[in-house]
């Protein structure tokens, strides 16, 4: 946990509208664990005021520029352009100065070793899911479901397989892989691999049906959620989404950002936890 | 003033930074404004907490409170509404959690707190009150008074100074009352206050505020409106500050958008004695130590010894 | 509603954007806030001025006034400062010189005006009573009463319904009440406005403000102190517009930071029936055009065949 | 006068600090006046929000890019680099967007041909002089009169040089030219040149000097003055200054975006014009 002023090392646009930045992170690659996040400024000089919350696709290393030199070590993020903060990080260039504070909250559990896993990705929900899957693949069989709009909207499969992950597409035009919701796939997956674990992230739509799959079958699940962040280290408690213990008499809220952002499904009041959800562009993605 | 090496050839007196507020001694005047510093902790990974004035925490209430509905925060333009809802542990969770932590750091430590009603002030300054590792209080009179039908206490001069009275009969620790700055005219306020006991004065609070999600036609708070805070309000804290500090004598601590050392100067010229950093926190963890870093320089640029010299050097 | 033709295939009603203010019929519900916008001649270079839904001159005095020293306006965080001083021409130059150029103009004229004291907001109303040109009075009520010890009028609930109430006596005209954000409650002056025959209420005006040069420890305004505008207060003039509009029946004009389309569409989502443009108009002298055209559109793709629709159609 | 978005053609830094910018501008050439300004506007998004005022360099013509073709009209600016603004500007490159206003303001009366004229220029004050020479030079003797701090703040010489002005330099510390203040070189010439007609633009203290010199010789002077400034076109009344008749009683304010920026010396107030500046960074270069 850190946070350290730094420079871009590439930028990218992947898909349309998806971009991949590489950012220099010394001491980055030993710390990041699967699921956790990073805050990002956008610029040294406001606006935007606020930083904005990025799980880390992964993290590596660069041959030193000098022989004796150690290795550099990176991160990567990848981004879908929403709104203002991501327009201007999508004009970023090589040599940029940026700013980033983690790596934050709390990853994913590896789950018990051996059991089927099935990662479920919607859309750039699939990021904090390829570390995660680079550890699980060492010990357990790793299915990836994909999902949607579009095309577009489909990235990184390659680099999943090349982890030696067996993934499924399901877009919702079907202009990729089989024709519909994600969740159909899951579905089936389910009934064949009963003992599977569940790893999930994605718009809240989609973690409902995927909660609600979990649930029906009991199947472990944890989730990676996105909340509205100010701080991202748990003080300025904006975060919070609803504990299973939940009330309108006696609320509970946890802390996306400490806490989470994964949690074990059945933290979490299913019935409310997005009522209130969609209020910023970027949620309905 | 300790010396400083500069350019290896001249050496320049350190200025000093140290102020006392209501008896509290600061090594310098810079601390957190309640709310956006977590209990300390949080942030500790981030910066040197002895480097700061004082610790302010996250405002306390007798019994935990969960706070508002989401979502909780907006941002707007060079600025941010909030409307956690004073969520926090409640005094018992405080005293066993969070304190032997602030225990442990060598800074003053300062606790925000308020109440539902009018006793419920008094129990939570009396239970703070003989805590050793609390320096003084900060009561926040931004809340509703429920008894009351909800008016804000902070708003009404009568209502304002009588839950200073209280509080301040049931505790002998320094106390600093954090305004409200959603009045007609804040000195009014101001003066209530301070004839009714209070050592210190803190403004301001955030100023209500709301926003809209054009698309789907809600407010883009749970709570539908909430407080604005950051650099957007900081013409109007500077301003209500320098109000303040003509119509009261007790030391005011100046709060509202600081971000850089410049902006923590604004205030101090116009005469607050400390100041606080909210927002900017969660922009930059370090915000703080850039800006006692950056006043530090200042005085040594313009020649100042002590901060002293500069707290009220606003020239009319 | 017209006609409008898209992608040469699909053709779209073009949705209704006027609205009635008090008898005032606007095209569309934007307007330049006072003062921001010269006597319109100023602006008339840099956009068609009958594309805009009312103009609304510079406050207007009895005898003209020469304004503050310098400096004036001051640039601060997503606002500026000023402290103009309410600097025109006076009634009669107003009427000589600058009227008949907004004769010519096919769009309603509101003049905004003020006095220095209860007497004068009387003489100017009767002034501009019979002027066929004018359509439409808006009171500033957020000037000093110099003969009640320079309180401002419009944060005292009597001594605005006064000056209203005199002001209704005087003139016939639509009478729109501008009301000052520097108050405890709004809704209180808004009531007692409302009740002493105000027509139609527009908020808000600038929030009194300070910023300090930190190399002179000067204010940065002659006056010390002056009204903050601009993107950085929108988030309190939408919620006092909020509020304002549960509070009371006549029509209220929402203005505060609007720059773009989507801002002028939070204000009528809350229930504005219309708004000001202020500050933006010095940023792009044809912001408005921009936002009349935004409206549209968003209309369009919301499926809003009338603005009417739009009109407060927050969801609580 | 019109508000048109367009965007840059070069900007250079031509002396440590201070930047030329060409921007497109057609229809420009034919109604920029010497004395005139532009409303400049740094970034189409926010911030800064507030325009900047800069005085029209000089205009001109580039061959067109196909034949046939009418040539593009660009119009020039120079600028210090002095705050938040202007730093932003420095970055700006070709082809990027921009958005001016202008020309704006009341510019030079060009006097009686014949008559000696004299230009003195402070600094970045400079600016306004250059179509006003081009003007003089051809019906009168031009002596142009530069001071600055040091070599640096001495610019665009050669450019006068080569429309035929006679230039004379005089830097505070030596480096360039003369040593001492330029108001010295001014005295020397107003003995030499009891008709000249003088025409000054620079910071206020070298105004004062100059008024005080000229008003002393009986000497008919302009000035071009800088005031902040948020609309530019005489709607918000924050960029007046006092003019002769002003009193405490009595005030009297000019607007200098509308009735200036260039003003006879005998319309303002010099006792006072004074007494309230200095409040921007940039007010003191
Ligand atoms: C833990 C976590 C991990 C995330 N990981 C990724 C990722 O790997 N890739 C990616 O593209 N996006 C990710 N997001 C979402 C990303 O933070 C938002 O898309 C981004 O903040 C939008 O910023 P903007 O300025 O472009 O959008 P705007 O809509 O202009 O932003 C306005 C405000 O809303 C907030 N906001 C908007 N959308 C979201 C959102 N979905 N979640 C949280 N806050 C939001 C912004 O932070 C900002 O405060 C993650 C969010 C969280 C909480
Ligand atoms: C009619 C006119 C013509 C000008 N011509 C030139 C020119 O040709 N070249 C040049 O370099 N400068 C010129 N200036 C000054 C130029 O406008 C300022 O240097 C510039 O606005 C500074 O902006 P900033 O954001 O870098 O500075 P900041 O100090 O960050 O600006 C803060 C605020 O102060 C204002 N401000 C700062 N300095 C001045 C100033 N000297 N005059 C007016 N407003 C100021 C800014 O507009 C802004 O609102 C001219 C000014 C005027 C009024
Ligand atoms: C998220 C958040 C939570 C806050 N919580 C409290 C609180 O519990 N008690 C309090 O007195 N003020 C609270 N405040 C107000 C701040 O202490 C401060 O007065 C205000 O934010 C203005 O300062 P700033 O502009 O530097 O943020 C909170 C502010 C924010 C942004
Ligand atoms: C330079 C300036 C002059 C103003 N003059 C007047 C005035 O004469 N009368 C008035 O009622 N309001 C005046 N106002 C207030 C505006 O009409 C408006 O209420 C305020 O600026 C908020 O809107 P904005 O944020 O869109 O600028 C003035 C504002 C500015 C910036
Ligand atoms: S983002 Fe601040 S507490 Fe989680
Ligand atoms: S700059 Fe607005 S009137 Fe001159």
């Amino acid at each position: 946990m850190k946070n350290f002023k730094t420079i871009v090392l590439s930028n990218q646009e992947i898909s349309s509208g998806y971009y991949r930045m590489r950012i220099l992170a010394p001491g980055f690659g030993k710390v990041g664990k699967p699921g956790q996040f990073i805050m990002f400024r956008v610029q040294t000089s406001l606006p935007p005021l606020l930083r904005r919350p990025f799980g880390i696709f992964r993290t590596g290393f660069l041959p030193a520029d000098c022989e004796g030199q150690p290795p550099k070590e990176y991160l990567e993020i990848l981004y879908k352009v929403v709104g203002r903060g991501t327009t201007i990080m999508s004009g970023l260039h090589e040599g940029d100065r940026v700013e980033v504070l983690g790596p934050l909250g709390r990853g994913f559990d590896l789950g018990v070793a051996g059991n089927d896993k099935i990662l479920v990705g919607g859309g750039i929900g699939l990021v904090p899911l390829y570390m995660l899957a680079q550890e699980l693949v060492k010990s357990s069989r790793v299915r990836l479901l994909i999902g949607g709009k579009r095309r577009d909207d489909i990235i990184m499969v390659t680099e999943f397989e090349r982890l030696g992950v067996n993934t499924h597409i399901a877009t919702e035009d079907g202009s990729l892989g089989e024709e519909g919701f994600v969740t159909r796939v899951l579905e089936r997956k389910l009934q064949k691999y009963p003992r599977a674990e569940v790893f999930a992230c994605g718009p809240m739509p989609m973690l409902e049906a995927v909660q609600r799959l979990c649930a029906a079958e009991n199947v472990p699940l944890q989730v990676s959620l996105e909340a509205l962040m100010a701080c991202g280290v748990g003080a300025c408690l904006g975060c919070v989404v609803k504990g299973a213990g939940h009330s309108e008499q006696n609320p509970q809220y946890l802390c996306t950002c400490k806490e989470g952002p994964v949690f074990r499904a059945e933290r979490l009041d299913w019935s409310k936890l997005t009522d209130e959800e969609g209020t910023c562009e970027g949620c309905k993605s | 003033m300790t010396d400083l090496a500069m350019n290896n050839k001249t050496t320049v007196k350190r200025p000093s930074l140290a102020v006392n507020i209501a008896g509290i001694h600061l090594k310098n005047p810079v601390m957190p404004a309640s709310g956006t510093f977590g209990y300390g902790e949080e942030y500790a990974p981030y910066l040197d907490l002895e480097r700061i004035g004082a610790i302010v925490t996250k405002g306390l209430s007798l019994r935990p409170k969960a706070g508002n509905p989401t979502p909780r925060i907006a941002e707007t333009i060079s600025g941010m509404l909030n409307a956690i809802g004073l969520q926090n542990v409640g005094i018992d969770d405080f005293i066993k959690f969070k304190l032997p932590f602030l225990r442990e750091v060598n800074t003053p430590v300062i606790v925000n707190f308020f109440g539902n009603t009018l006793d419920e002030y008094g129990e939570v300054a009396a239970r703070l009150a003989d805590l050793p590792e609390v320096a003084g209080l900060e009561l926040n009179i931004s809340c509703p008074n429920v008894k009351q039908g909800g008016i804000v206490f902070g708003t009404d001069p009568k209502a304002a100074a009588e839950v200073v009275s209280l509080v301040r009969s049931r505790s002998q620790k320094p106390l600093i009352v954090k305004l409200t700055p959603n009045v007609t005219d804040i000195t009014v306020i101001a003066r209530a206050v301070e004839e009714a006991g209070a050592d210190a004065l803190c403004c301001i609070n955030t100023i209500t505020g709301m926003a809209v999600d054009i698309k789907t036609r809600k407010a883009r708070l749970a709570n539908r409106t909430g407080g604005l805070s950051g650099p957007a309000i900081r013409p109007i804290a500077v301003r209500m500050v320098h109000q303040v500090v003509q119509a009261v004598k007790i030391p005011v601590i100046g709060v509202g958008g600081i971000v850089r050392a410049a902006d923590a100067l604004e205030f101090l010229i116009v005469g607050a004695k400390a100041v606080q950093v909210g927002t900017a926190n969660f922009v930059d963890p370090a915000a703080m130590l850039g800006i006692v870093e950056g006043i530090e320089q200042f005085c040594i640029e313009e020649g100042i010894g002590d901060i002293g010299e500069l707290i009220g050097s606003l020239q009319l």
